[in-house]
């Protein structure tokens, strides 16, 4: 055994060898280029060094890159905007929902020097530390759709969607179907507890319900945004409330999908001009379907087209201009009576 | 020489009157054991006497149900192995009780390895250990892992944790099963060494060379039951065989045997075996031929490959050599099923292990083998399973509260029938019985052997082990012997009595060396 | 009433006489109880408990809602019982291969694109690709057990980390709609039959498993193994085979599961179908009584397992507990169930009871079936 | 990368001679050759990602800290012959109740933290111990209610996300302990100095200890026996029953310890906190040579297990997949490499032809006494 450990630190020492042969070798080569490219440097001023090549190398650290249709969307759009063809290198890094291997995957990025790193959290709270090492490496951080409590000089800027006037948008429309006399009997299918989404759009929810006194609150629960989890809790609803129900306030498409599934199943009549009141967010590709069908009232949109906007903003970087610190995308609503085929044909996801 | 020398000794460890019971079994009744110091007492007997038990109650793994042990006059009540170990009884059993996955040293220090500042001191434990290793004269390296080992070594280092421990006492527990003959005089040779500084050794062994190399006195047990004590020098190797055996033929009512060879002249053997040997040398090649309706008993003691040669005859244990015929037929017994499909049926020797399902039924238990036979999809209808069930039950009275009781609340004679049944239904032409009537009581005992005729006389053959010498000559028309893992000897007709079967097996008194 | 169903059809462990102290000695009597206590508790605060209503063509109601939402689970179970027997081991890729057939099933369907009302191919074939798909699953899993000798836990894990992924990868990565209405037949209602097809898919698969092990001899060879393998072995049986077809049924039977929670919804959402099943299925089978050692089952046992566990959720639900605080009522009431049940825990209440009534019993006392 | 691969498996081919090295010290061998291999070649394929660096070898430690003692707690029960998986659900029940204890509102010093979370996992690891052991209930599903228990106490407490907002809880979390001499320079001409945080240096101290306890302990070797064959560790005078329970107990300790770092590394209470960390756990010790049967393992190859976790991660998505979900099947796969490696080891150990594997030259136990 003894020896046996002996042979491990020998290996141990091994692998130190070559990463300080590797390491004195690094500067060997990268020198000439370095110091030609440093004079390049003083003209264009903003232009990072590169390694060789001019791609400009962006490690996106996404929370959960197959969550759902709307998060493959934004994805999806990362990847065709900061393509190797535009002039980028898109270093994805997908978290899978686990907090601290964000974390790592943009500790990850700082280590290997990346030029810009896109963020989008899956934890509102504990990023300063690390978006302190990235200021301190001189990294640009862009954070992506979801907001973060950390002091704002430890980001360039936020671009993403903003929540909390989705939540209004589909509450304004709860009060144009309503009367100040009608009882409107609401039932809540909440997002992952504690993601910036289901935070804004609860809360929109909430405020209104506050300022409408005939507005009730019958049940709010997490459905975990999913399909059948949501399912579940909605047809358990049906079984307590019945008919008292008029409005699902569905916190994604796929949850609103599941209580449309679970009340056409209880034989309610769903959405249309009589039927329950179905609100839903995100207006995916399947779903703005079912808005033309009648079957969701409101879908308020959260564009998950985030790719052009990130690169917008590095242009604006590399350029040495500095881009607002908040971005929002721009964002529809979409109601049943008023859309059409040609826009449902025009979405992309 | 030393031999005598302590014989004068004054007992030190005495059981008085020890009784223990099983469900369905006794198995000790009224045993008195004493233990000298600086001896080296044999405990012999055969399967189902009671050594293990005896050794078990006194090394505290059994309670006793009855009876006293007293230890240099002292009565103590021993509750646990470590209770003993603190009494100075330390034990090495057949199997090595011995972590795999540790070291030499460790396991012999395992419990008491030495300190320093409260940590384990390797290299001070590795350096004792090397020490004892020496002392002992086993090779083997302290550092090493205990399974890269033989099982020999490994069963030579448990010993020597067993010493290492303050011991006046030690039980060996069939050591010597697995080891060659020079690692059995190392063992004695360190059992000497042991004896000569007054450690009392108890050994149990079923190699009657290795008893009169090394022991003292000999106690035998025979079903639960005291023998006798004797010094070594005055009983005789065909004196102690037959009180082993057991001598008086119990009385039960006359089975006829026809021992008559020459009816099977010129018949096709049934089962023809040529050079036949099994894996890991659990048995040397050997030729063998069976006939339609003899019986035909496989003799030696335990350990001397009787049912190992079964077994690989069988296909249990993978034969590796040798060329197999079944009616005239070259055939390949690669696992059970194909010995099964050749119509073979083997009862095993140890029913808790390779026998019975426990938490089965009845029906479930005599139906398997049979529907293992037919196969997966042609399932027998459940009419017919209870019908089956119902037909055996009837026919070797099965005990039994209903078809549908789980068969481990069966006694074990009942168990045992049920086996039998699971075989007998498959109708088999070849049948192997190994030890079918041991730990059951004796009117079970006598069916099973009047069963074993009947199905003799109904043209099926039958290889049959027992460790009850009579049992054997009552039912038996041929008896191959083993010793030693070879087969030494068939004995025919006018051979077949007892004093030359007990002959052929101890070996002969003048034969010399050990095994 | 469902209980009483399969009480007919008992599965081995239900056969001992029914005797007051057998009876208490049944580990399944613990679940069973506590099944009652969840119906009556619901009977208490929910008076329309056993109401039955015919909406759209479907009884509704509480105990319909029960039978639908426990049958995903119950058809796993059935799956996770025979592996659970048969190897001593549990397989925790259930939930991901429920993924995998669900994808392999819309891939067929859809072609490559997201929604559909047309079907690519046909529906039926391919229901069949997505149970080869499973199968396939299954079989990795088999032999990876059985010929490779890796302990089952670690052997599915492989799949369980993987299989979502492998969903994925199926279906191009995106979720895929299936709107054509004959899609729900499997999930929600064959048109004219007023019960949910989920219902009538697990009770026919329990049926089907049932005659599986009675009327081939599996179910005896799968105890066999995993009883004694070494005494199975010397009857002719082989365990390599019958471990390997354990996991493969039990992949077809999440197969099973995956298409019909996937046709109950209406998409394939590889990272959703069968989300954590697993768990629920082997504590289900671990309520039925059933020892997760492996040797003998009962899948009378499993099936009240299943319902026991389905129950509690569906009441907690219905008691405004949120989903996610679940667990921990859950947890608590299956370490109940699973201490009362053990063979210590009935041990000290034995010495404990003689100990008040002082009655003096022999140490063997226990065991009173000598002879 | 893929020729360093062929030299490791010509060189495993049997010679046919007794090497002196175990099956624990064989798979730590490959466990340290593979995360060297896939260190080297990680170096060499992604020149532009500066694997060479200091920064990035001491950050797979500072990344993984908490999944060290997670592991580790994991070998603990593995090496008896159980298992305990509610490690992930109580890293997140302690993070969630620093977290909730720590959070703006409150005023308790953030000291507090430490002895809290040391006793969370103590209480799960007695509870499941005793059910465990004294009541033989088996280990999986007692931890799998565990599991549940802790998971939905996480929401019970907060269902919500937490920010820790306490000074001093704040300034060990960003700690670091720069390690002089080993620095190299970014491209933008600033020093990249390699560093630890305290959570690591906790984690390499726990990991000494534990290296020690299950080296030169009676209870550390205690572990190792009971894991062997239960049967003769009770004949040797092992307190089985005890040993177990202590066993469970230390990986709640460990776990509770793990859900500290996890906090100081991630300083926040969310619901999702440790979700499935105990698949990694496991995978983690698996890969390092831990055998689920029992009785084999190391808690050295457990932290290599952790740093190949660690460094899979690193390097997956580099590779430019595009897809998401290949990250997934590929750390599946090498988990897959290894299970099936380890378990070719074991039958083969087992039927005793099992010895060489390692050509002369590697071998480090030559000198055998005859």
């Amino acid at each position: 055994m003894r020896k046996l450990l002996k042979g491990i630190s020998i290996l141990c020492v091994f692998v130190l060898l070559i990463m300080a042969t590797a390491c004195t070798e690094k500067p060997a080569e990268t020198n000439a280029p370095a110091a030609t490219t440093k004079e390049a440097a003083a003209e264009t001023t903003a232009e990072p060094v590169d390694t060789g090549d001019d791609l400009i190398v962006v490690g996106f650290a996404q929370c959960k890159a197959d969550e759902s249709d709307w998060r493959m969307a934004n994805t999806a759009s990362m990847q065709e905007t900061l393509s190797e063809a535009n002039g980028y290198k898109l270093i994805l890094a997908d978290s899978n929902n686990d907090a601290a291997k964000q974390v790592a995957d943009v500790q990850g990025f700082i280590d290997q020097e990346v030029d810009y790193i896109v963020i989008a959290a899956v934890n509102m709270d504990g990023w300063d530390t690390v978006l302190s090492s990235a200021k301190e490496a001189g990294i640009p951080v862009i954070l992506m759709d979801r907001t973060i409590n950390a002091s704002a000089d430890l980001y360039t800027c936020w671009v993403g969607s903003d929540f909390k006037a989705e939540g209004v948008k589909a509450t304004d429309w709860i009060s144009t179907r309503f009367t100040a006399d009608d009882e409107v009997n609401i039932v809540n299918l909440q997002g992952q507890l504690g993601a910036s989404a289901q935070i804004g759009r609860s809360e929109a929810l909430e405020d209104a319900i506050a300022a409408n006194s005939n507005w009730t609150l019958l049940a709010q629960q997490t459905g975990e945004w999913s399909t059948d989890t949501a399912k579940e809790i909605m047809a358990s609803w049906i079984q307590q409330h019945g008919d008292k129900i008029n409005v699902v306030y569905a916190e994604n498409d796929n949850m609103a999908d599941g209580a449309i599934q679970a009340l056409e199943e209880a034989g309610m009549k769903v959405g249309g001009d009589d039927g329950v009141a179905i609100i839903s967010f995100d207006a995916n590709r399947a779903y703005l379907q079912m808005t033309l069908e009648g079957k969701i009232n409101c879908n308020v949109e959260c564009n998950p087209l985030h790719g052009p906007k990130v690169a917008e903003i590095i242009q604006t970087i590399e350029s040495g201009g500095s881009p607002a610190k908040v971005e929002v995308v721009e964002e529809a609503a979409f109601y049943y009576d008023t859309i059409t085929q040609a826009i449902v044909d025009a979405r992309a996801y | 020489m030393s031999k005598t020398k302590n014989l004068q000794n004054p007992p030190s460890v005495i059981m008085t009157g020890i009784g223990k019971s099983f469900p369905g079994v006794r198995a000790l009744n009224q045993v008195d054991f004493k233990l000298r110091r600086g001896e080296i007492h044999a405990l012999m007997g055969e399967n189902g006497a009671g050594k293990s038990t005896l050794v078990k109650v006194l090394t505290g793994v059994y309670p006793m149900d009855e009876g006293k042990v007293r230890l240099d006059g002292v009565p103590v009540v021993i509750r646990s192995p470590q209770d003993a170990q603190k009494h100075g009884i330390s034990t090495v059993y057949q199997e090595v009780n011995l972590c795999p996955n540790l070291s030499v040293a460790e396991n012999l220090f395992l419990g008491r390895e030495p300190r320093s500042m409260g940590l384990i001191d390797w290299r001070k434990m590795n350096l004792k250990a090397s020490e004892l290793l020496q002392k002992l004269n086993i090779s083997a390296n302290p550092t090493a892992q205990l399974d890269s080992y033989s099982i020999a070594i490994q069963q030579m280092i448990a010993i020597a944790r067993a010493i290492n421990t303050e011991c006046a006492f030690l039980i060996l527990d069939e050591p010597t099963s697995s080891l060659d003959a020079d690692e059995v005089n190392k063992i004695f040779t360190l059992m000497r060494q042991l004896r000569d500084n007054g450690v009392g050794i108890i050994f149990i062994t079923h190699f009657l060379e290795q008893v009169y190399e090394i022991c003292d006195r000999i106690t035998v047990l025979r079903n639960g039951e005291l023998v006798g004590e004797y010094e070594v020098d005055k009983l005789s190797r065909f004196e102690l065989v037959t009180k082993m055996m057991g001598k008086e033929i119990e009385n039960l009512s006359e089975l006829s045997v026809d021992r008559d060879e020459s009816r099977f002249q010129g018949e096709e053997p049934i089962i023809e075996a040529r050079a036949l040997s099994s894996g890991s040398k659990k048995v040397a090649p050997f030729d063998l031929k069976m006939y339609r309706g003899e019986v035909v008993g496989f003799s030696g003691l335990l350990g001397s490959g009787r049912s190992e040669l079964v077994r690989t005859v069988y296909g249990a244990d993978k034969p590796v050599q040798g060329q197999f015929f079944i009616r005239g037929k070259n055939v390949r017994i690669r696992k059970p099923l194909d010995a099964m499909k050749q119509g073979m049926a083997y009862l095993p020797e140890d029913r808790k292990v390779d026998g019975i399902f426990p938490e089965l039924s009845v029906r479930e238990n005599i139906i398997i083998a049979l529907q293992a036979k037919t196969g997966m999809f042609k399932r027998i209808r459940r009419k017919e399973m209870e019908k089956y069930a119902d037909q055996y039950i009837d026919l070797l009275n099965i005990k039994t509260a209903n078809i549908e009781t789980p068969i481990k609340s069966l006694s074990g004679g009942n168990q045992q029938k049920v086996i039998l049944a699971r075989w007998l239904l498959t109708n088999p032409e070849f049948m192997i019985l190994d030890e079918p009537t041991r730990g059951i009581d004796v009117g079970t005992k006598t069916e099973i052997q009047r069963l074993i005729l009947k199905l003799a006389s109904e043209n099926k053959s039958i290889a049959f082990i027992s460790s009850e010498m009579d049992e054997m000559i009552r039912t038996c028309s041929r008896m191959v012997v083993m010793r030693d893992r070879h087969k030494v000897g068939e004995l025919t007709q006018g051979n077949l009595d007892q004093s030359t079967i007990i002959r052929t097996i101890a070996g002969g008194d003048n034969e010399d060396g050990a095994v | 009433m469902k209980m009483g169903l399969f009480n007919d059809r008992k599965g081995p462990a239900m056969l001992s006489p029914s005797a007051g102290k057998k009876l208490l000695n049944n580990r399944l009597i613990f679940s069973l109880l506590v099944l009652m206590v969840v119906v009556v508790q619901n009977i208490i605060t929910t008076p329309n408990f056993f109401e039955i209503t015919m909406t759209n063509g479907l009884l509704s109601g509480y105990i319909p809602n029960i039978l639908d939402e426990a049958s995903e689970l119950i058809i796993v179970t059935m799956g996770m019982t025979l592996v659970i027997a048969a190897s001593g081991g549990v397989d925790l890729s259930v939930g991901p291969i429920m993924a995998i057939a669900a994808s392999f099933c819309g891939l067929l369907l859809n072609g490559s694109e997201y929604r559909t009302d047309v079907y690519h191919s046909p529906y039926f074939l391919a229901i069949l690709f997505g149970l080869v798909g499973a199968a396939l699953c299954g079989a990795f899993n088999g032999f990876l057990v059985s010929r490779l000798k890796i302990q089952p836990m670690i052997a599915t894990l492989i799949l369980f980390t993987a299989g979502r992924s492998i969903a994925k990868q199926i279906t191009h990565g995106q979720t895929i709609y299936i709107m054509n209405p004959t899609y729900k037949w499997l999930g929600v209602q064959i048109p004219g039959i007023p019960i949910r097809t989920t219902i009538l898919v697990s009770i026919a698969i329990v049926i089907l498993v049932v005659l599986l092990v009675k009327l081939t001899s599996l179910g005896l060879y799968i105890q066999s193994v995993g009883i004694n393998g070494s005494a199975a072995r010397l009857v002719g049986l082989n365990s390599r085979v019958i471990k390997f077809m354990a996991f493969v049924i039990c992949g077809i039977l999440a197969g099973v599961a995956g298409l019909v929670s996937s046709s109950s919804v209406g998409s394939v959402n590889s990272g959703e179908l069968g989300l954590s099943i697993e768990m629920d299925a082997i504590l289900a089978v671990a309520l039925g009584g059933n020892n997760l050692g492996g040797g003998k089952f009962s899948i009378a046992g499993s099936v009240i397992g299943a319902y026991t566990i389905q129950a509690i959720t569906t009441t907690l639900y219905a008691m405004n507990v949120r989903a996610d605080q679940l667990n921990v009522f859950k947890a608590i009431i299956i370490i109940v169930i699973i201490v009362a049940s053990s063979e210590v825990f009935k041990e000290k209440v034995n010495r404990l009871f003689r100990h008040i009534t002082k009655k003096n019993v022999p140490v063997g006392g226990l065991s009173d079936e000598r002879q | 990368m893929r020729d360093s691969k062929k030299t490791t498996i010509s060189a495993s081919s049997p010679l046919g001679k007794r090497s002196g090295l175990s099956n624990t010290g064989i798979l730590l061998l490959i466990t340290v050759s593979l995360f060297v291999i896939l260190y080297v070649s990680s170096t060499i394929l992604f020149k532009d990602s500066n694997f060479a660096k200091y920064s990035v070898f001491f950050n797979l430690i500072n990344n993984k800290a908490y999944l060290l003692m997670l592991a580790l707690g994991l070998t603990v029960v593995l090496i008896t012959g159980s298992i305990d998986i509610s490690v992930g659900s109580v890293t997140g029940l302690v993070s969630m109740v620093i977290a909730t204890m720590l959070s703006s509102q409150s005023n308790i010093s953030a000291i507090w933290a430490i002895p809290i979370s040391l006793l969370i996992g103590v209480a799960f690891g007695i509870v499941q111990g005793y059910l465990v052991s004294y009541m033989e209930i088996q280990p999986f599903i007692v931890t799998l209610s565990g599991l549940f228990f802790a998971r939905g106490m996480i929401s019970v407490i907060n269902p919500k996300s937490v920010p820790i907002s306490d000074k001093l809880f704040m300034s060990w979390s960003s700690a670091k302990v720069y390690i002089p001499f080993l620095y190299n320079e970014r491209k933008n001409g600033t020093m990249d100095v390699a560093y630890l945080t305290p959570a690591a240096i906790t984690a390499i101290a726990v990991l000494i200890i534990m290296i020690i306890v299950m080296k030169k302990t009676k209870f550390g070797r205690s572990l190792y026996s009971v894991g062997g064959n239960p049967q003769s560790a009770l004949l040797m005078g092992v307190n089985v029953k005890r040993i177990k329970f202590m066993a469970h107990v230390l990986c709640g300790l460990l776990a509770g310890i793990g859900g500290l770092l996890y906090t100081l590394f991630a300083p926040s209470g969310n619901p999702q906190n440790g979700y499935g960390y105990e698949i990694d756990a496991i995978s983690s010790s698996v890969i390092g040579g831990v055998m689920l049967s029992g009785g084999v393992g190391l808690p050295i190859g457990t932290l290599f297990g952790v740093l190949i976790n660690s460094l899979i991660e690193r390097v997956v998505p580099l590779l430019g997949i595009v897809d998401a979900s290949w990250p997934r099947i590929i750390s599946s796969a090498f988990l897959f490499v290894f299970i099936v490696l380890q378990s070719l080891f074991a039958s083969a150990g087992h039927k005793g032809s099992f010895k060489p594997v390692l050509p002369q030259w590697m071998r480090f136990n030559l000198k055998k006494k005859n």
